[in-house]
């Protein structure tokens, strides 16, 4: 019983691991390359979650309704790029931050208007909505294996655009070196926008995917981005491998720290101190981590070679 | 380029003089001004939305006057932050001169605002918030309370545990000060064993995800599980408990998570299992009064949504104030024959009559009530039984009022 | 012959696979230029960076005036006396000229936790900065934005920060580089000037300007120093005339490892 | 000759903030004091903050941590019924300070965003922690009774006394700073903002002047947040949460990082427009969101720069 449990919290990791990936990529590639801070990542995660919301009930199909919103999602990124950020990168990290704080609640306040401060679920199609039993007794609910399977396949995906096709090609040599790209003849303003939507695309995914589980909430997205800079600090700012594996890290250890801390804080105080001592510490766990893996390394476990 | 800097000097300037301007002073007392402060921005604008929604309601139904005073309400939103709720709590006691003050969903506001509000010698009103503390040390002659105090309900929901036969509990809620006074309240009065418990992480970023959580309890070989989760937690939750499989299993037992505000989007997305779970509340649209009619009936004309409890305690607010006011003929400056009325809740309340403890918070009933279909499909929650009669919290012995 | 003032001894690095000095052993001596020639990739950078404390050497020492300094930090260093000039302009942009090498001269006096008195007002600082200055020509650039200043002037500040610092020994980048003839011709000068009071390790491209000014020339090629002596020594030597000098001319640079 | 606009604008704002008290006084607008309070206590805090963010070059998005280590110091000494100035001010000053010697000396070994996250992490431990300690409140924090005692010297429960408390401290700040930055210590801290490799190569240990400015910072913004302890009675976690570092980044920015009176000015037009913007409408992040990215976008520098810019072209 024991291990079925051990195995459970995993899968439960696993997942919001993917999910973290999902968010950090494009936020960890938009950083690497454009060297731009983008708080406002999370909206573009609450947007894709607000456009899924609209298109699942206008559409009654909840896949065809991810699809069509992960377009829009991208299409969004594109308008953002165009209209603020590309007018930032070759500003400092302060201006971009300020804009896109101010971005932030100019999405929030957007979303207030349009869709009501109400959280707005998402209703899954019954053959989503189940549980699928593995072997040994463990249970799991459909949905979530299938966000496991969508976020390793974004990822497995995402790996291989990087690392074997011309564009990946061209996005690893921005993160290293932006004036090599420029140098190699690409227009570096398209292959910004894209990189930019490309991110946006997959910060929406992230929000469909969750939105189902939550609810999808005006500040959704703020609530996680500090998490998902977490993961692109620890992994390396530009390093889409350092990502995926702070991501999983990041889910493997907030899961762990929420299911097993209590029991690990019991043995060593008294029972009344542990109940209070662990839930902070448990949320706090993510910070220690990134704190810890700064001490040692500065820029992070897997920094790109050259900046 | 040189417009839109001096675009942003005009507004940075008329900003500036707005602060002075829209300060305009105070006029005579021809009217009873009240300021509600309350939470109209982020999700939990839905709460806000229902108090001042129901709010409004009470004047249209009073008819906008009491004891011949026009009624003057004032909302503010405090953005969900304390020191937000300070500062609009100063603006209205002090730029707007209100007679009263009330509204306050969240306790840390409730705690920060309390101080600018008494001290400037107001009358102060939760509409919602029950913190130990102000039913406590701190009650004050100007405070009152027309919802409960936070251990109440769940101390209610151990007992119905108790007279079901439940015999172990799983227990999660969040990690505040209100979701442990819940987590307290329920463990005071349940007799049998705490399988286990689990606080989470609240506030800013809340955790949202409960599959560890969850897993953990389904191990746990628990009979039953209570949960404290208000807002957007609640939803998110409940959906997890179904996803899970765990509502075949393992019954739910809640306090403020089952309610008018979650029950419509648990229907949306058609998740029956959510019916037959149990609550406990000092009230339930289904109550039997007159007033609590008259207060359903009409909401649910009005808005098209039933009216959550946060509804019920705005709407009564206003009858109380109306009380006092009335009491004394409208003279506003009788603070103490206000005062006086108030402590009679001499008032027709949609819970019934009820009567107030020595620190101003309401002695009532509570009961078991359960999500159920109305006669016309719609979600809501009926009452089952009466757990409680004039039950009066804990704290009240160490006010020394 | 006295004691060098800095002397390397085996003085190996590398990154990853690749070498970038190799035993390299350096004598400079006291009030002598010293230059470091060789194609570029031959390590004459990284070898400056060891020296400066800001690459850690694989193995081998630095002996500085008596002292080993092979583990001591750049600012350290900097305390006792060695200076370092960049091959990339390396100045404070967005401060004056004359903060610039007030810096210089305030790193030199005693510890800088002093909160209250204004800095540009201390005789002590703004009297030695201008001074500086003044030798290299920019004074009356002095309180001129550095960033707004020319290529040429932005090389001569480098200089005057050096001067600034009261050390003795300067390690200069190739000093010269981008540098117009006469700006040239006139940094030529100045360093001569400077041989009575300081020690000069210089990198250098332009042979005319490392044969004008050079006591002693040591070669570097693929990480390794192959010849060191006179000038005339290594105009004359075989290895370096194979190596180098003999098959571009002066002031070219072979290969790109 | 260029005429003297910013002068102008300083010795206005400070005046305006000097007769404010009798101002409202006269037109019967108490209010105006305690938004005036508010942005003098958490205008201190952002100079504080640009002393390190703007001279420094150190981006701290944890600065509200020392706002909430203050109060904290007012706060926990009352609850124990501590209720000396003369033991919470120092205590407000000297805990700052030391969470700022512990955490700057771990998050100085970074740079750029790192440092950024770094700081971030700590703001957000330190959040954390006091949610868990149930015995000062958790996270509904805790109210006090009275303000800090300076028996016979200063009644701090007055109005106007604290008003001036208050000035006296941001004035104070501004001072303080204003000598910091032209100073050698200032020197060396701006030097290593500018050119960190250069000034080692001198012969600074930069890490070390940097350390020493991350803790006066720390220090500065403690006593601000004293100062808000006291102005609300009452304190809470919430205070140190990262959207609240993140308003006094705002405040330094918009005002003009790097520009002694700037955190002031962007204090003083943040939160009016907050303050008017929320009482207008419930959509107002999205006016005042377009109004920070068109800020950023169109006006360089801050507000600082724009009257700079003023006063070149007259």
């Amino acid at each position: 019983m024991e291990w079925v449990l051990f195995v459970s919290q995993l899968l439960n990791g696993l997942q919001l691991g993917v999910l973290l990936f999902l968010l950090a990529a494009g936020l960890t590639l938009v950083f690497g390359i454009m060297d731009f801070v983008n708080l406002a990542h999370g909206s573009l995660y609450m947007m894709g979650a607000y456009f899924c919301v609209t298109l699942t009930s206008a559409l009654g199909s909840f896949p065809l309704a991810v699809l069509l919103a992960v377009i829009l999602t991208f299409i969004l990124g594109i308008a953002v790029e165009l209209i603020v950020s590309r007018h930032l990168y070759q500003r400092d990290h302060l201006d971009q931050v300020l804009a896109t704080f101010g971005l932030i609640l100019f999405f929030n306040g957007a979303v207030h208007l349009i869709w009501g401060p109400e959280g707005n679920p998402i209703a899954l199609p019954d053959y989503l909505n189940g549980r699928i039993s593995l072997p040994a007794g463990i249970e799991i609910p459909t949905f979530r294996l299938v966000i496991i399977a969508i976020g390793l396949a974004v990822a497995v995906g995402l790996i291989w655009l990087v690392t074997k096709t011309r564009m990946g090609m061209l996005i690893r040599a921005g993160a290293s070196n932006r004036r090599m790209a420029g140098a190699l003849g690409v227009d570096i303003r398209k292959l910004f926008t894209l990189v930019f939507a490309l991110g946006a695309a997959m910060a929406g995914l992230a929000g469909m995917m969750i939105a189902p589980i939550t609810e999808a909430n005006i500040g959704m997205g703020d609530d996680i981005l500090i998490v998902a800079f977490v993961v692109i600090i620890i992994g390396g700012i530009g390093s889409i491998r350092g990502a995926f594996i702070a991501a999983l890290l990041v889910g493997m250890i907030d899961v762990m720290g929420r299911s097993y801390l209590d029991d690990f804080m019991k043995l060593i105080m008294d029972n009344q101190s542990a109940e209070t001592a662990s839930p902070a510490l448990s949320a706090m766990a993510i910070y220690i981590l990134m704190a810890g893996i700064l001490y040692f390394r500065p820029r992070g476990l897997f920094p790109p070679r050259h900046r | 380029m040189r417009i839109h800097k001096m675009g942003l000097i005009s507004v940075a300037t008329a900003a500036i003089m707005g602060a002075a301007v829209l300060a305009a002073p105070a006029l005579a007392a021809d009217k009873v001004k009240i300021g509600f402060v309350t939470t109209l921005t982020t999700p939990a604008a839905v709460i806000g939305n229902d108090m001042k929604d129901a709010f409004d309601l009470a004047n249209e139904h009073i008819g906008g006057t009491m004891a011949g005073l026009e009624i003057e309400i004032i909302y503010e939103d405090d953005g969900f932050k304390p020191e937000i709720g300070k500062q609009k709590t100063d603006k209205l006691v002090k730029q707007d001169d209100v007679d009263f003050i009330t509204g306050y969903i969240w306790s840390h506001v409730l705690l920060a605002s309390r101080k600018s509000a008494l001290d400037a010698g107001k009358f102060m009103i939760s509409a919602n918030a029950g913190p130990s503390q102000l039913a406590g040390k701190l009650c004050h002659k100007n405070f009152f309370s027309t919802s409960w105090q936070n251990d109440q309900t769940p101390m209610a929901l151990g007992e119905v545990l108790n007279q079901r036969g439940v015999k172990s509990l799983y227990i999660m809620s969040p990690n505040y000060a209100a979701g442990k006074n819940m987590a307290a309240g329920v463990e005071r009065t349940f007799k049998g064993e705490i399988k286990g418990k689990d606080m989470t992480k609240w506030g800013k970023d809340a955790q949202l995800d409960f599959s560890a959580e969850l897993a953990k309890a389904k191990a746990s070989g628990t009979e039953a599980i209570f949960v404290f989760y208000p807002g957007k937690a609640g939803g998110a939750f409940i959906k997890q408990y179904m996803q899970a499989g765990l509502n075949e299993s393992i019954p739910l037992y809640t306090v403020y998570t089952v309610d008018a505000l979650s029950l419509p989007k648990f229907q949306k997305a058609e998740m029956k299992g959510v019916l037959g779970s149990l609550a406990t509340q000092f009230w339930s649209p289904d109550l039997d009064t007159p007033q609590n009619e008259k207060f359903v009936s009409a909401f649910l004309a009005k808005y098209g949504r039933y009216p959550s409890f946060y509804a019920a305690q705005s709407y009564d607010t206003l009858f109380f104030i109306k009380s006092a006011v009335e009491a004394v003929g409208g003279d506003l400056t009788n603070m103490d024959g206000m005062r006086a009325a108030m402590e009679k809740a001499d008032y027709p309340s949609v819970r019934g009559p009820y009567s107030y403890g020595n620190n101003h918070f309401p002695i009532q009933n509570f009961y078991l009530r359960e999500a159920a279909t109305d006669s016309e499909g719609r979600w809501t929650t009926k009452i089952v039984s009466t757990v409680y009669s004039n039950h009066q919290d804990v704290y009240a012995k160490e006010c020394k009022l | 012959m006295n004691a060098p003032l800095l002397e390397t001894r085996g003085l190996s690095k590398a990154f990853g696979g690749i070498t970038a000095t190799e035993g390299v052993d350096l004598d400079v001596g006291e009030g002598k230029i010293h230059a470091v020639i060789g194609p570029n990739g031959a390590g004459k950078t990284t070898l400056i960076a060891q020296l400066a404390g800001m690459l850690a050497p694989d193995s081998g020492r630095i002996i500085f005036a008596g002292r080993d300094i092979t583990r001591l930090p750049t600012h350290a260093r900097a305390r006792l006396g060695i200076a370092r000039s960049f091959q990339i302009t390396s100045i404070f942009h967005a401060m004056s000229v004359l903060d610039n090498t007030l810096l210089a001269v305030q790193a030199h006096d005693g510890h800088s936790y002093r909160f209250w008195r204004r800095a540009r007002r201390d005789k002590r600082l703004t009297g030695p900065a201008m001074a500086a200055l003044e030798q290299v020509g920019l004074g009356h650039k002095a309180a001129s934005n550095a960033s707004g200043l020319s290529h040429g002037e932005h090389r001569q500040l480098e200089i005057a920060m050096a001067l600034a610092g009261a050390s003795k020994l300067l390690l200069l980048d190739e000093p010269m580089a981008g540098m117009g003839a006469e700006e040239s011709a006139r940094m030529v000068v100045l360093l001569r000037g400077l041989k009575e009071t300081k020690s000069i390790l210089l990198i250098e491209h332009d042979m005319d300007v490392v044969f004008a000014l050079a006591d002693r020339i040591t070669v570097m090629v693929d990480g390794k120093a192959i010849a060191s002596g006179k000038p005339e020594q290594i105009r004359a030597d075989e290895n370096v005339r194979r190596a180098y000098l003999g098959m571009e001319g002066p002031g070219e640079t072979i290969g790109d490892a | 000759m260029h005429p003297p606009v910013r002068l102008g604008v300083r010795i206005a704002v400070l005046l305006a903030l000097a007769v404010l008290p009798a101002l409202t006084g006269a037109l019967d607008q108490p209010f105006l004091l305690d938004l005036a309070l508010r942005i003098m206590i958490l205008a201190t805090a952002a100079v504080s903050l640009n002393l390190i963010l703007g001279y420094g070059g150190m981006i701290s998005f944890g600065h509200a941590a020392y706002i909430g280590i203050g109060a904290y110091a007012v706060g926990i000494p009352a609850y124990y019924g501590e209720y000396s100035g003369y033991v919470q001010l120092p205590l407000a000053i000297g805990a700052g300070a030391l969470f700022a010697l512990v955490t700057g000396y771990i998050c100085l070994r970074t740079k750029g965003v790192y440092f950024i996250m770094i700081t971030l992490a700590f703001a957000q431990m330190a959040y954390f922690a006091f949610v868990s300690i149930e015995e000062y409140g958790g996270d509904d924090g805790l109210v006090i009774e009275q303000r800090s005692e300076f028996t016979g010297i200063i009644d701090m429960e007055s109005t106007h006394q604290f008003y001036y408390v208050v000035l006296v401290f941001l004035v104070g700040a501004l001072y303080l700073v204003s000598r910091i930055v032209n100073a050698r210590f200032g020197m060396a801290v701006q030097g290593a903002k500018d050119n960190d490799q250069r000034m080692q190569s001198l012969g600074f240990d930069t890490f070390r002047y940097r350390l020493a400015c991350y803790v006066i910072a720390g220090a500065m913004a403690a006593a601000a947040g004293w100062l808000m302890g006291n102005y609300n009675y009452f304190f809470s976690p919430e205070m140190m949460g990262w959207t609240h570092s993140g308003e006094l980044i705002f405040m330094v920015v918009l005002g003009g990082a790097g520009s002694l009176f700037g955190p002031l000015y962007g204090a003083i037009v943040l939160i009016i427009l907050e303050e008017q913007l929320s009482s207008a409408t419930v959509y107002w992040p999205l006016i005042l969101g377009a109004i920070l990215i068109a800020v950023v976008l169109f006006a360089r520098g801050g507000l600082e720069g724009m009257l700079a810019k003023l006063e070149r072209r007259k």
